[in-house]
C-alpha cells in the first residue's frame, strides 16, 4: 500500500526549475531513498512535502488526501516529521527540551491543566521526560541531557535532530542527509539505528543521503533526481549499476569502492 | 577573608543563622534609624540573598513571603516614611508584574515589543472610566461611578480587556516578522495613547487630555482602600499569582512552544507548533498581567491621563526585562526592582544629598548643573555600567536542569515494567 | 615573537580552549611543515573544529601558543591571522546568505587589490565548480547544501592562502564531487599550498595525507604517517568501518 | 472639501518634503547601524541632536571671530556642516567603542545593547543640556538666521486650482545637501569594497573576519558615517527650523526609525524613501485630517494615520517597501 | 535628611518644592524653584529668631505625573516638610495633590491654572494665580473686542493645561460671536507644525490662538510667520517666558498673550526683586519667578502664624494647612493673596501682554480683575 503519492510535482524559483514533474510512490513501512547530485532538487522535494514551499504544480497525497495548501504545522500534525540538512535545533533550549518539543503533538497536557497542577498532567509531563531520556539514550546523547543544544558538536547536533524527529512518532519520517558529519563508524551505528526505527516505530522512512554505503544497505527503493528530473528509480542493485546514475552522480570510484 | 566567608557559607546551619542575623540587622536599622532608606533597601536586598542561598525551594518561598508581607511592612510602619516605603513597594510590585508579562513576550517567545505599556493603559482606563463619573458621559444605562467593591471584578476585567487587545495587536503580528514587529508594536502603543488622549469628542469616552480624576478607591468589606500600605498588599497578592503562573508556564508545554518558536520558527512548525496561536497566547497572557496592574494603578493614583503611558514607559519596562536578564524570572523581578527603586528613591535621594552637602559647605553650584537635575544623567550612566558589567543581565537565564539520575532510574523501572508486561502477556 | 620556535611552518603548542566555562581542548599539540597535507581525525565532539577555530583566531586559547611562519599568532584577531595567509573552510559552510555567489567569491579575495588577479582566480574556481558559474547572481543562501559547500571551498581558494584549513569539506557533496574535492586538494598542495584537513571520511583523508593526528576529547592521542595510521588497529576500530 | 485639499497640496508637498528629507537622513543612520549590528541604536536621535549643537557652537565661534559677516553664507555653511559632521562622526565612533564594542567582545545577547543605547541617549541629552545651560544660561539655542530668503511659487497662476506655496532658501539647501549625501552614500555602500565588507559583516561577523575583514574597523566606519550624517542633518535642521533644544532627538528619532522600517530596515534607499514618505504623510494628515473627517479627527491624529499606514504596509509587505523578502533556505 | 539639629541646634522646617527642572518646560520650572529659594533666604533670619531653620527641599517632577506622585510621597514622608511650593503643570499637580491631601501637606501653586486643580475642593490645595476659566475667556474678550478678530483658528497641545485653556477660550469666543474656523491638536515635543499651519492658512483666519507652552508655541509663531501669516497670534501663560522670544525671534512681534503673572518690572518692589534675583542666580526673571517667590511667601506667612499660634513650637501640618488657607491680604511682589474656600486666590488677575519687539518681558496691555 502506498502511504505517500507524489504526482507531477514541479517547483520553480524564478527561472530555475528545482524539481520538474516528479512522480513517486512510497510504500508504507518502507525505507525509500532519494539521491542525486548537488542541486538536483532533493531538499526542495522535502520542503514541498512538509509545506515549507508551495509546489508550483502537482499534488502530494498522504493516504490519498492532498497535503498541498496546508500549513507546515498541520502537515506535521498529520504525521510527517523531518530533519533538516542545515541543522535547525532550538539552540537555547536544553537537549532534553528539544526532544520534549518533538513530542508536543502527542502530549496531552494543556497549559491550563499545568497551572491548576492537575495530578494527571504532572504524571504526563513526568512520563514524557522519561520517554525523552530514552530517546536520547537511543541516539547516544544521554550524557548531554541538560546541555544547551547549540553547544553540541556538529555530529551530536545531527543525532539530536533525529531524536527530536523520532519523538514526534511520525507516520513518515523524512531524513535529509542524516549521516553528514559522521565518520564511517558512526554512520554504521546510524544505519542500524534507522533500520531499527522502522520496526520499532512502525514508520515509513524517506531519506536523502550522499553516503552510498548507507543508502544501498538500507533502502528498499531508490529514486534518483538530476536537475530536478527523475532519471531513475528502482531497487538498490538496479540503481548501483544504472549507467545514467553512475555518470551523473556516483562516479566510477564509488562503484569500485563498494 | 573571602575564603573564610566561603567556608562559613558552606554549612546550611551557618547560612540560616547569618541570614537571620542579616534580616534582624536590617530590620533593626529600619526600626531605629529615623531616616532609614538604606536599611529599607537592605531589607529588600535580603530577598536577593535568600534567592542565592541553598535552602530548599519551599523554605525560600515562605521566608520571602514572611519578610515581604509581614516583617518589612510591620517594621516600616514604625517609621515616618512608612507610606513612602509602601509606595515604593507597590510600584515595584506593579512593574514586576508588568515586566514579567513582557518577559513572556520578549524573553520566552522572542518577540520584541516596544509598545507594551498600552496594555497597562487599557487596564487603567477600563477601571478609571467606570469607577468615575466618566462613564455616565457616554453610557446610556447604569449608575456611575461604580462602587469601590467593583474593583475586585475589574482586576479580572482589566486582565481580560488587555488580553483582548493583546490578541488584537497579534493580528498584524501574524505577518510581520522579527524586528519589524518592534515598530508595529511601537506604533500600536502610540495609537492607543493618542486615542486615549483624544477620545473626548465626538463622544466623550476618555475625557481626552484632561484625564479622568476622582476615581473611586477600592472597597474591601466596607473599608475604603486609599493608602499605599493597603495597595501594597493587593499588589503583593497579584504579584504572587503572576509569579506562580509564569513559573508554571515556563516549564509547561506552552512555555516550551514559546521558546521553540523563539529559537527557530521553521523547526517549531515542523514539530507541529502553530505559530500564530502560540504567539497570540504570549501576547494575550503577557498583556493580561499588565492590564491587571493597570487597574490597580488607576485606583491608586485616583487620576489617569495619557501622559503615564508614553513610549518611554514602554522602553523602561523593556529595560527592566533586558537588564534583569531576558527569560529569567528572578532576573526580571530584580530588574524591575532596581529600575523603580533607582528612579523613585535612590536618584532623588542622591541628588538631594548632593545638594544638601553643597549647601552645608556653602558651595554654590550654578543652577545649570545643580544635582536635582542630574537624575537622568546618573540613570543613563548606571544603565551603561550595568549593561557592560552584567552582559547577560543581573541574574542570567538558566534553563531548568532535570535530575538525570532520577530519569535514569525511572527509565530503568519503566523498561522493567514493560518487560514484565510483555512476558506476563506471554504467560497467560 | 620567539624565533627559536619557528622550526615548523605551523606549531600548535599545548593549547587549551574554552567555550565560556566548558573546556574543549585540553592541551592540543601538533605541527605542520611547509608543503604538507596533514589530517586531523576524531569522533564527534573531540575538538577538531575547535582546533581549527583556535588557529584561525575565532576561539582564543587560554593556554599554550600557536606559531605560524615564525610568528606568534596565539592572540591575533581572526582577520590578522587571515591576512598572514591562513584560510579556513568553516564547518557548516557559513556562506554569506544575502550576498550573491559572485560577491561571496569576491569577498574571499578581499585582501587582493588587483582586479585581474581576482578575475583569474575566479575563473580557476569555475573550472573546478562549473555550477557556481551558472549561478553567479543567485543569493548564496538559496543555493543547495552541496552547492554551498562548493562555494565555501571556492571562496577559500580565492584567497590563495599559504595554509588552507578545511573542516569537513566533503560533507553534503555527491560522491562524484567528493572525489573531485580530494583531487583539488592534491593539486593545490602540489602548487605549494600547505593543507590541514579535518575529515569524517577518514579513509580518503588518510590516503592523501602525508601525516595525520588523532584527537580524542580535546587531546591528541596518536599521530603518524597517513599509511601507518590507516593500518593502526586502534584507528580502524574507532573511525574506519 | 476636495478643493481645499487640492489647493493646499503644493504647500503640503514642500513642507512634507522638508521634514521628510530630515527623517530620511536620520533614518539612514538607524538603518546602517541596524544593518550591520542588528541593533536599534536608540541613541541615534540624540547623536543627531548633538550634531545640531556642535554645529551651533561652531557657528557661534565663527561669529565670535567675525567670520560670519565676512565670508559668504554658503562657505560658512559648508565649514559648519563638514566640521560638525566630522565631530559627530567621531562621537559616534566613541559611543561604539565605549558602549557597544565591549558587549560584542563579551558575546552579549543582541538586545543588551539596547540598554546601553538608551543609557547613552539619556547621557547625551543631559550632558548637552548642562553644557548649553552653563554656557548660555538657557539650553534652548537659536542659531543666527541664515538662508531665510523667502520664495514664492506662483503656481496659482498656471494651475488655478492650486494655492501658491512659499518656502525659504534653507529648504533648497536642505534638499540639495541631503540628496548629495544620500547619493554618495548609496554609491559607497553598493559600489565599493567597503560596502561589500559592511554587508558581509552584517550577515556573519565571524566568517567575515576569516575573509581578512577587520570587523571592528568596518563597524567603526559604519558608525562614523551614520553619525556624521546624523550630525550634518542636525545642522540642516538648525538652519531650517532655527531653534534647537536637547529634546529634539527623541521624537525625531522615533520617527526616523519608523521611516527606516517603512522602507525596509537595513536598506539605504528604503530609508530615504521611507523618510520622505513619512514626512509627506504626516504633513498631509496634519493639514487635511479634519477636513476629511469633518472635524471628528484633527491634526492630533496624524501619527495614528501615519502608523496605520505603516502597519498596513508591513502587513502586505512584511519586509518593508524596499526590503527584499529574505528567503531562508531550509 | 532629618537631622533635627540643623546647623545651630535649631529645629529644622523644610519647605518642599516640585516643578520640572529638566525637560521641555524647565525654564519655567526652574524659575519657580529659584523664586522660592530667594523667598526662603530672605526670611531665614526671621525664623532663626524664633528658633527655626528653614530650608528648601527642591525636587524635579520632570513634568511627569508619575514622578510627581512619587516625589510627593517622599515629601509627605519627611516630617520636617510642612508645606510645598508647586507645581508648574496642572497635569502633575492633580494626581500629586491627592497624596498631599492624604498627608495634610499644604501646597501653594504659583502656576497651575487648570480648573480641576481646585475644583476638587481639597483642603491642602491652593494657588495664587488665576484659573483657566478666567484666563481663557479674558483672552477671548480681548481678541474679539479689542483686536476685532472674527475668524479664529485654535491650536492646542493636547495636554491638560493646553486643551483646558483652549476650550475655555473657544467657548467664550463662540459666545461673543466669533467664528472658530479650526480647532486642532499638536504633539508636544515635535518641531514642525507646518501641516496644521497650512490648514490654518487656507481658512484665512484673522487670529491664531495657541493653548500650550513656549517650546511648541515659539515654533508655531515662527512657522506661521514664515507661512505669511501676519495677523495677531495669541496664547496663554504658557507663552509667558523669555524662551518664547528666544525661539520665535523676530516673529514674536505681534504676539499677544494672556498671563496669570503680572509684570514685575512695573512696580518698584518688582524691579528690586528682579535685581536681587539676577544677582543671586545670574538669570533674568521669568514670569513665574516672582510667583514662586510669592507662593513661598504665602507659605512662610502661614507658617509663621502657625508657629505663633502654637506657642512658638513647631506646628503640625494640619495647623499649617489651616493657617495657609487663612492667609489674608498677603502683599507679595506681584500679587495680593487671599484664598477662597476652594483655595483660589481672590485677588488673582489676568494680564494681557503684547510683544511689540523681540524682547522679554512684553508690554502689558491690560490688567483684568475678576
Ligand atoms: N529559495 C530558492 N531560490 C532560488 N533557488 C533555489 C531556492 N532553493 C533551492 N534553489 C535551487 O534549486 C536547486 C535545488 O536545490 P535543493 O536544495 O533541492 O538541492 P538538493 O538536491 O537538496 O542538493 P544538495 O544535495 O546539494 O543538498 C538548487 O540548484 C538550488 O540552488
Ligand atoms: N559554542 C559552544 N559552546 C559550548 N560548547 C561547545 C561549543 N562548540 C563546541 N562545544 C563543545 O566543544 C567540544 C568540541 O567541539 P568541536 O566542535 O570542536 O568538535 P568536533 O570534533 O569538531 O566534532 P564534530 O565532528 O561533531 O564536528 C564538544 O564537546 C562540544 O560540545
Ligand atoms: C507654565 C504653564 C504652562 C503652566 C500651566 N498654567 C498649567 O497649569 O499647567
Ligand atoms: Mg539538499
Ligand atoms: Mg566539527
Amino acid at each position: 500500500m502506498n502511504i505517500l503519492e507524489v504526482k507531477n510535482l514541479t517547483k520553480n524559483f524564478g527561472g530555475l526549475t528545482a524539481t520538474s514533474d516528479i512522480t513517486m510512490n512510497v510504500e508504507k513501512n518502507s525505507i525509500t531513498a532519494v539521491i542525486g547530485p548537488n542541486g538536483a532538487g532533493k531538499t526542495t522535494f522535502f520542503n514541498m512535502v512538509t509545506a515549507v514551499y508551495k509546489p508550483t504544480s502537482g499534488d502530494i497525497l498522504l493516504n490519498g488526501k492532498s497535503l498541498v495548501g496546508l500549513k507546515p504545522h498541520q502537515v506535521s500534525q498529520f504525521g510527517i516529521t523531518r530533519t533538516f540538512q542545515n541543522i535547525r535545533l532550538f539552540n537555547e533550549m536544553t537537549v532534553l527540551e528539544n526532544v520534549l518539543v518533538g513530542m508536543h503533538q502527542n502530549l496531552k497536557s494543556h497549559w491550563i491543566g499545568t497551572l491548576l497542577q492537575l495530578p494527571h498532567i504532572r504524571k504526563i509531563e513526568e512520563a514524557a521526560k522519561v520517554e525523552a531520556y530514552d530517546i536520547l539514550k537511543y541516539v547516544g546523547l544521554e550524557d548531554y541531557v541538560n546541555e544547551n543544544a547549540g553547544n553540541l558538536a556538529y555530529g551530536a547536533q545531527r543525532r539530536l535532530e533525529i531524536g527530536r524527529a523520532m519523538a514526534a512518532k511520525p507516520k513518515i519520517l523524512l531524513l535529509d542527509e542524516p549521516a553528514a558529519g559522521m565518520n564511517p563508524k558512526e554512520t554504521d551505528r546510524l544505519t542500524s539505528l534507522i533500520h531499527d526505527l522502522r520496526t520499532k516505530l512502525d514508520v515509513t522512512i524517506i531519506l536523502i543521503e550522499h553516503d552510498m554505503k548507507l543508502v544501498m544497505k538500507i533502502s528498499d527503493y531508490i529514486y534518483v533526481l538530476d536537475h530536478g528530473e527523475l532519471i531513475a528509480s528502482g531497487k538498490p542493485d538496479e540503481i548501483r549499476t544504472n549507467k545514467r546514475v553512475i555518470e551523473a552522480y556516483l562516479g566510477k570510484g564509488a562503484v569500485a569502492n563498494d | 577573608m573571602s575564603a573564610f566567608f566561603g567556608k562559613l557559607m558552606q554549612s546550611k546551619k551557618n547560612q540560616i543563622i547569618l541570614f537571620i542575623a542579616y534580616v534582624v540587622l536590617a530590620g533593626a536599622g529600619l526600626f531605629l534609624l529615623p531616616d532609614s532608606t538604606i536599611a529599607f533597601l537592605m531589607l529588600l536586598f535580603s530577598i536577593l540573598i535568600l534567592y542565592h542561598l541553598n535552602f530548599n525551594l519551599r523554605a525560600k518561598w515562605i521566608s520571602g513571603i514572611v519578610i515581604l508581607a509581614i516583617i518589612m511592612p510591620f517594621i516600616a510602619s514604625q517609621s515616618d516614611s512608612y507610606q513612602t516605603y509602601m509606595e515604593v513597594g507597590t510600584l515595584v510590585g506593579i512593574y514586576c508584574a508588568m515586566a514579567l508579562g513582557l518577559n513572556i513576550v520578549v524573553g520566552f517567545a522572542g518577540l520584541l515589543d516596544l509598545g507594551f505599556i498600552a496594555f497597562f493603559a487599557v487596564g487603567a482606563y477600563s477601571y478609571a472610566i467606570f469607577a468615575s463619573e466618566q462613564a455616565s458621559k457616554f453610557m446610556p444605562f447604569g449608575h456611575y461611578p461604580l462602587p469601590g467593591g467593583s474593583f475586585w471584578i475589574f482586576i479580572i476585567v482589566g486582565a481580560a480587556v488587555a488580553a483582548l487587545f493583546g490578541i488584537l495587536l497579534g493580528v498584524p503580528v501574524l505577518r510581520v516578522r522579527g524586528d519589524y514587529l518592534a515598530i508595529v508594536t511601537l506604533g500600536f502603543g502610540e495609537i492607543i495613547r493618542i486615542l486615549l488622549n483624544n477620545m473626548d469628542h465626538p463622544i466623550n469616552i476618555t475625557n481626552g487630555s484632561m484625564g479622568i480624576a476622582s476615581i473611586t478607591p477600592p472597597n474591601f468589606f466596607g473599608i475604603s482602600i486609599g493608602s499605599s500600605s493597603q495597595f501594597y498588599y493587593i499588589v503583593f497578592g497579584i504579584f504572587l499569582v503572576v509569579i506562580y503562573v509564569v513559573r508554571k508556564l515556563e516549564n509547561s508545554k506552552l512555555g516550551r512552544s514559546w521558546k521553540a518558536v523563539r529559537d527557530n520558527e521553521i523547526a517549531a512548525q515542523a514539530m507541529g507548533i502553530p505559530l500564530v496561536k502560540t504567539k497570540l497566547a504570549a501576547f494575550a497572557i503577557g498583556a493580561s498581567f499588565s492590564g491587571m496592574m493597570g487597574v490597580v494603578f488607576a485606583a491608586k493614583q485616583m487620576f489617569v491621563d495619557a501622559t503615564s503611558f508614553t513610549y518611554l514607559e514602554s522602553t523602561m519596562v523593556l529595560v527592566m526585562v533586558i537588564l534583569g536578564g531576558m527569560g529569567s524570572v528572578p532576573g526580571v523581578i530584580l530588574g524591575a526592582g532596581v529600575v523603580i527603586i533607582l528612579r523613585t528613591q535612590v536618584l532623588t535621594n542622591i541628588s538631594n544629598w548632593l545638594s544638601s552637602i553643597s549647601a552645608d559647605y556653602g558651595i554654590s553650584i550654578p543652577p545649570a548643573i545643580s544635582p536635582e537635575k542630574m537624575q537622568l544623567l546618573i540613570f543613563g550612566l548606571l544603565l551603561i555600567i550595568f549593561a557592560l558589567y552584567r552582559t547577560q543581565g543581573l541574574i542570567p537565564h538558566k534553563n531548568r536542569k532535570v535530575n538525570v539520575e532520577v530519569l535514569k532510574k525511572e527509565s530503568a523501572e519503566a523498561a522493567l515494567a514493560r518487560e514484565k508486561a510483555t512476558s506476563g502477556g506471554a504467560d497467560s | 615573537m620567539t624565533d627559536t620556535a619557528s622550526k615548523h611552518f605551523l606549531e600548535v603548542n599545548k593549547i587549551e580552549s574554552f567555550y565560556s566555562q566548558i573546556q574543549a581542548l585540553e592541551g592540543v599539540e601538533l605541527h605542520i611543515d611547509q608543503g604538507e597535507i596533514v589530517t586531523l581525525i576524531g569522533s564527534n565532539g573531540a575538538g577538531k573544529s575547535t582546533t581549527l577555530k583556535s588557529i584561525s583566531g575565532q576561539v582564543r586559547p587560554k593556554k599554550g601558543s600557536i606559531i605560524f611562519d615564525g610568528m606568534d599568532i596565539t592572540n591575533n584577531q581572526a582577520h590578522q591571522t587571515a591576512l598572514l595567509g591562513i584560510a579556513q573552510v568553516p564547518e557548516g559552510r557559513r556562506i554569506f546568505p544575502r550576498l550573491s555567489v559572485r560577491e561571496n567569491l569576491q569577498i574571499g579575495a578581499f585582501s587582493v587589490k588587483d582586479k585581474n588577479v581576482i578575475a583569474e582566480r575566479m575563473e580557476r574556481v569555475f573550472t573546478y565548480f562549473p555550477r557556481l558559474k551558472e549561478r553567479l547572481s543567485q543569493k548564496g543562501g538559496t543555493m543547495s547544501g552541496g552547492e554551498q559547500q562548493m562555494l565555501a571551498i571556492g571562496r577559500a581558494l580565492m584567497m590563495k592562502p599559504k595554509l588552507l584549513m578545511l573542516d569537513e569539506p566533503s560533507m553534503g557533496l555527491a560522491p562524484i564531487i567528493v572525489e573531485q574535492i580530494f583531487d583539488i586538494i592534491k593539486e593545490m598542495n602540489k602548487e605549494g599550498m600547505t593543507i590541514l584537513l579535518v575529515e569524517q571520511n577518514a579513509y580518503q583523508a588518510l590516503q592523501i595525507a602525508d601525516r595525520g593526528y588523532v584527537i580524542q576529547t580535546g587531546k591528541i592521542v596518536l599521530d603518524g604517517k597517513g599509511d601507518d595510521l590507516m593500518k593502526n588497529e586502534q584507528v580502524r576500530e574507532a573511525y574506519l568501518a | 472639501m476636495l478643493a481645499h485639499i487640492i489647493q493646499n497640496l503644493p504647500q503640503v508637498l514642500i513642507d512634507g518634503l522638508t521634514l521628510g528629507v530630515v527623517y530620511a537622513v536620520v533614518a539612514i543612520g538607524y538603518t546602517m547601524v541596524y544593518g550591520i549590528l542588528e541593533l536599534i541604536n536608540f541613541a541615534h536621535g540624540d547623536v543627531f541632536m548633538t550634531g545640531a549643537y556642535i554645529g551651533a557652537t561652531i557657528l557661534f565661534l565663527l561669529m565670535g571671530f567675525g567670520l560670519l559677516s565676512s565670508l559668504p553664507a554658503l562657505i560658512v555653511f559648508l565649514i559648519v556642516i563638514i566640521l560638525a559632521g566630522t565631530v559627530t562622526g567621531m562621537l559616534g565612533v566613541g559611543i561604539e567603542r565605549v558602549a557597544y564594542r565591549p558587549l560584542r567582545r563579551k558575546n552579549a545577547p543582541k538586545l543588551i545593547a539596547l540598554i546601553t543605547s538608551i543609557g547613552i541617549s539619556f547621557v547625551l541629552e543631559d550632558a548637552v543640556r548642562f553644557i548649553a545651560e552653563l554656557k548660555t544660561g538657557n539650553y534652548i539655542i537659536t542659531a543666527p538666521s541664515m538662508f531665510n530668503h523667502k520664495f514664492n511659487i506662483d503656481i496659482h497662476h498656471v494651475l488655478p486650482f492650486f494655492n501658491n506655496a512659499t518656502f525659504q532658501a534653507s529648504f533648497l539647501l536642505v534638499l540639495v545637501v541631503t540628496i548629495i549625501m544620500l547619493i554618495s552614500l548609496d554609491l559607497f555602500v553598493n559600489k565599493t569594497k567597503w560596502g561589500m565588507a559592511m554587508r558581509a559583516v552584517a550577515q556573519d561577523r565571524d566568517t567575515a573576519s576569516l575573509m581578512t575583514i577587520n570587523v571592528n574597523r568596518v563597524i567603526s566606519v559604519t558608525f562614523f558615517i551614520g553619525s556624521a550624517l546624523g550630525g550634518a542633518t542636525g545642522v540642516l535642521f538648525m538652519i531650517q527650523y532655527g531653534t534647537i533644544n536637547p529634546y529634539i532627538g527623541f521624537i525625531l528619532g522615533i520617527k526616523a526609525f519608523t521611516a527606516a522600517v517603512l522602507g525596509g530596515i537595513g536598506n539605504i534607499r528604503g530609508a530615504m524613501f521611507g523618510g520622505v514618505m513619512l514626512g509627506l504623510l504626516e504633513m498631509f494628515a496634519a493639514a487635511n485630517l479634519s477636513i476629511i473627517t469633518n472635524g471628528a479627527m484633527g491634526a492630533e491624529y496624524k501619527d495614528v494615520f501615519a502608523f496605520i499606514i505603516l502597519i498596513l504596509v508591513l502587513i502586505f509587505k512584511p519586509e518593508g517597501l524596499f526590503g527584499k523578502a529574505v528567503v531562508e533556505k531550509v | 535628611s532629618s537631622k533635627s539639629g540643623g546647623s545651630s541646634g535649631k529645629t529644622v522646617i523644610e519647605i518642599g518644592s516640585q516643578s520640572p527642572l529638566s525637560g521641555g518646560s524647565a525654564t519655567l520650572g526652574d524659575a519657580i524653584r529659584l523664586g522660592a529659594e530667594l523667598a526662603i533666604s530672605d526670611q531665614k533670619a526671621a525664623f532663626e529668631k524664633k528658633g527655626f531653620t528653614i530650608k528648601l527641599k527642591d525636587l524635579d517632577d520632570q513634568g511627569d505625573p508619575k514622578k510627581g506622585v512619587a516625589n510627593a510621597q517622599i515629601l509627605a514622608a519627611d516630617k520636617n516638610v510642612l508645606a510645598l511650593v508647586g507645581h508648574l503643570n496642572s497635569g502633575v499637580a492633580i494626581p500629586s495633590s491627592e497624596v498631599y491631601e492624604k498627608n495634610s501637606l499644604p501646597m501653594v501653586s504659583p502656576a497651575t491654572t487648570a480648573t480641576v486643580v481646585t475644583d476638587r475642593k481639597l483642603k491642602t490645595v491652593n494657588r495664587i494665580c488665576a484659573r483657566d476659566d478666567f484666563q481663557g475667556p479674558a483672552g477671548a474678550n480681548y481678541a474679539i473686542k479689542t483686536l476685532k478678530a472674527k475668524k479664529i483658528f485654535v491650536i492646542q497641545d493636547k495636554t491638560a493645561y493646553g486643551s483646558g485653556l483652549a476650550d475655555q477660550f473657544r467657548n467664550q469666543a463662540k459666545k461673543l460671536g466669533a467664528d472658530i474656523v479650526g480647532y486642532e491638536g499638536i504633539t508636544v515635543g515635535e518641531t514642525d507644525f507646518n501641516g496644521v499651519l497650512s490648514q490654518a492658512m487656507t481658512k484665512k483666519p484673522d487670529l491664531i490662538y495657541f493653548g500650550g507652552v513656549y517650546a511648541e508655541g515659539g515654533l508655531i509663531i515662527k512657522q506661521a510667520r514664515q507661512k505669511g501669516f501676519d495677523g495677531p497670534i495669541m496664547g496663554g501663560d504658557g507663552l509667558d517666558s523669555s524662551s518664547t522670544v528666544q525661539i520665535a525671534g523676530d516673529a514674536v512681534k505681534g504676539v499677544y498673550l494672556t498671563s496669570v503673572a503680572g509684570d514685575v518690572t512695573k512696580t518698584e518692589k518688582g524691579q528690586e526683586f528682579a535685581k536681587k534675583y539676577k544677582e543671586k542666580f545670574g538669570k533674568n526673571v521669568e514670569s513665574y519667578s516672582a510667583y514662586g517667590y510669592d507662593a513661598a511667601g504665602v507659605i512662610l506667612k502661614g507658617l509663621m502664624k502657625a508657629i505663633d499660634d502654637n506657642d512658638g513650637k513647631k506646628p503640625t501640618r494640619e495647623q499649617v494647612t489651616k493657617a495657609i488657607r487663612a492667609v489674608k491680604d498677603y502683599d507679595g511682589v506681584t500679587t495680593k493673596v487671599s484664598f477662597d474656600d476652594k483655595g483660589d486666590n481672590k485677588f488673582a488677575k489676568v494680564y494681557i501682554y503684547n510683544f511689540d519687539q523681540a524682547k522679554y518681558p512684553p508690554v502689558q496691555k491690560a490688567e483684568i480683575s475678576q
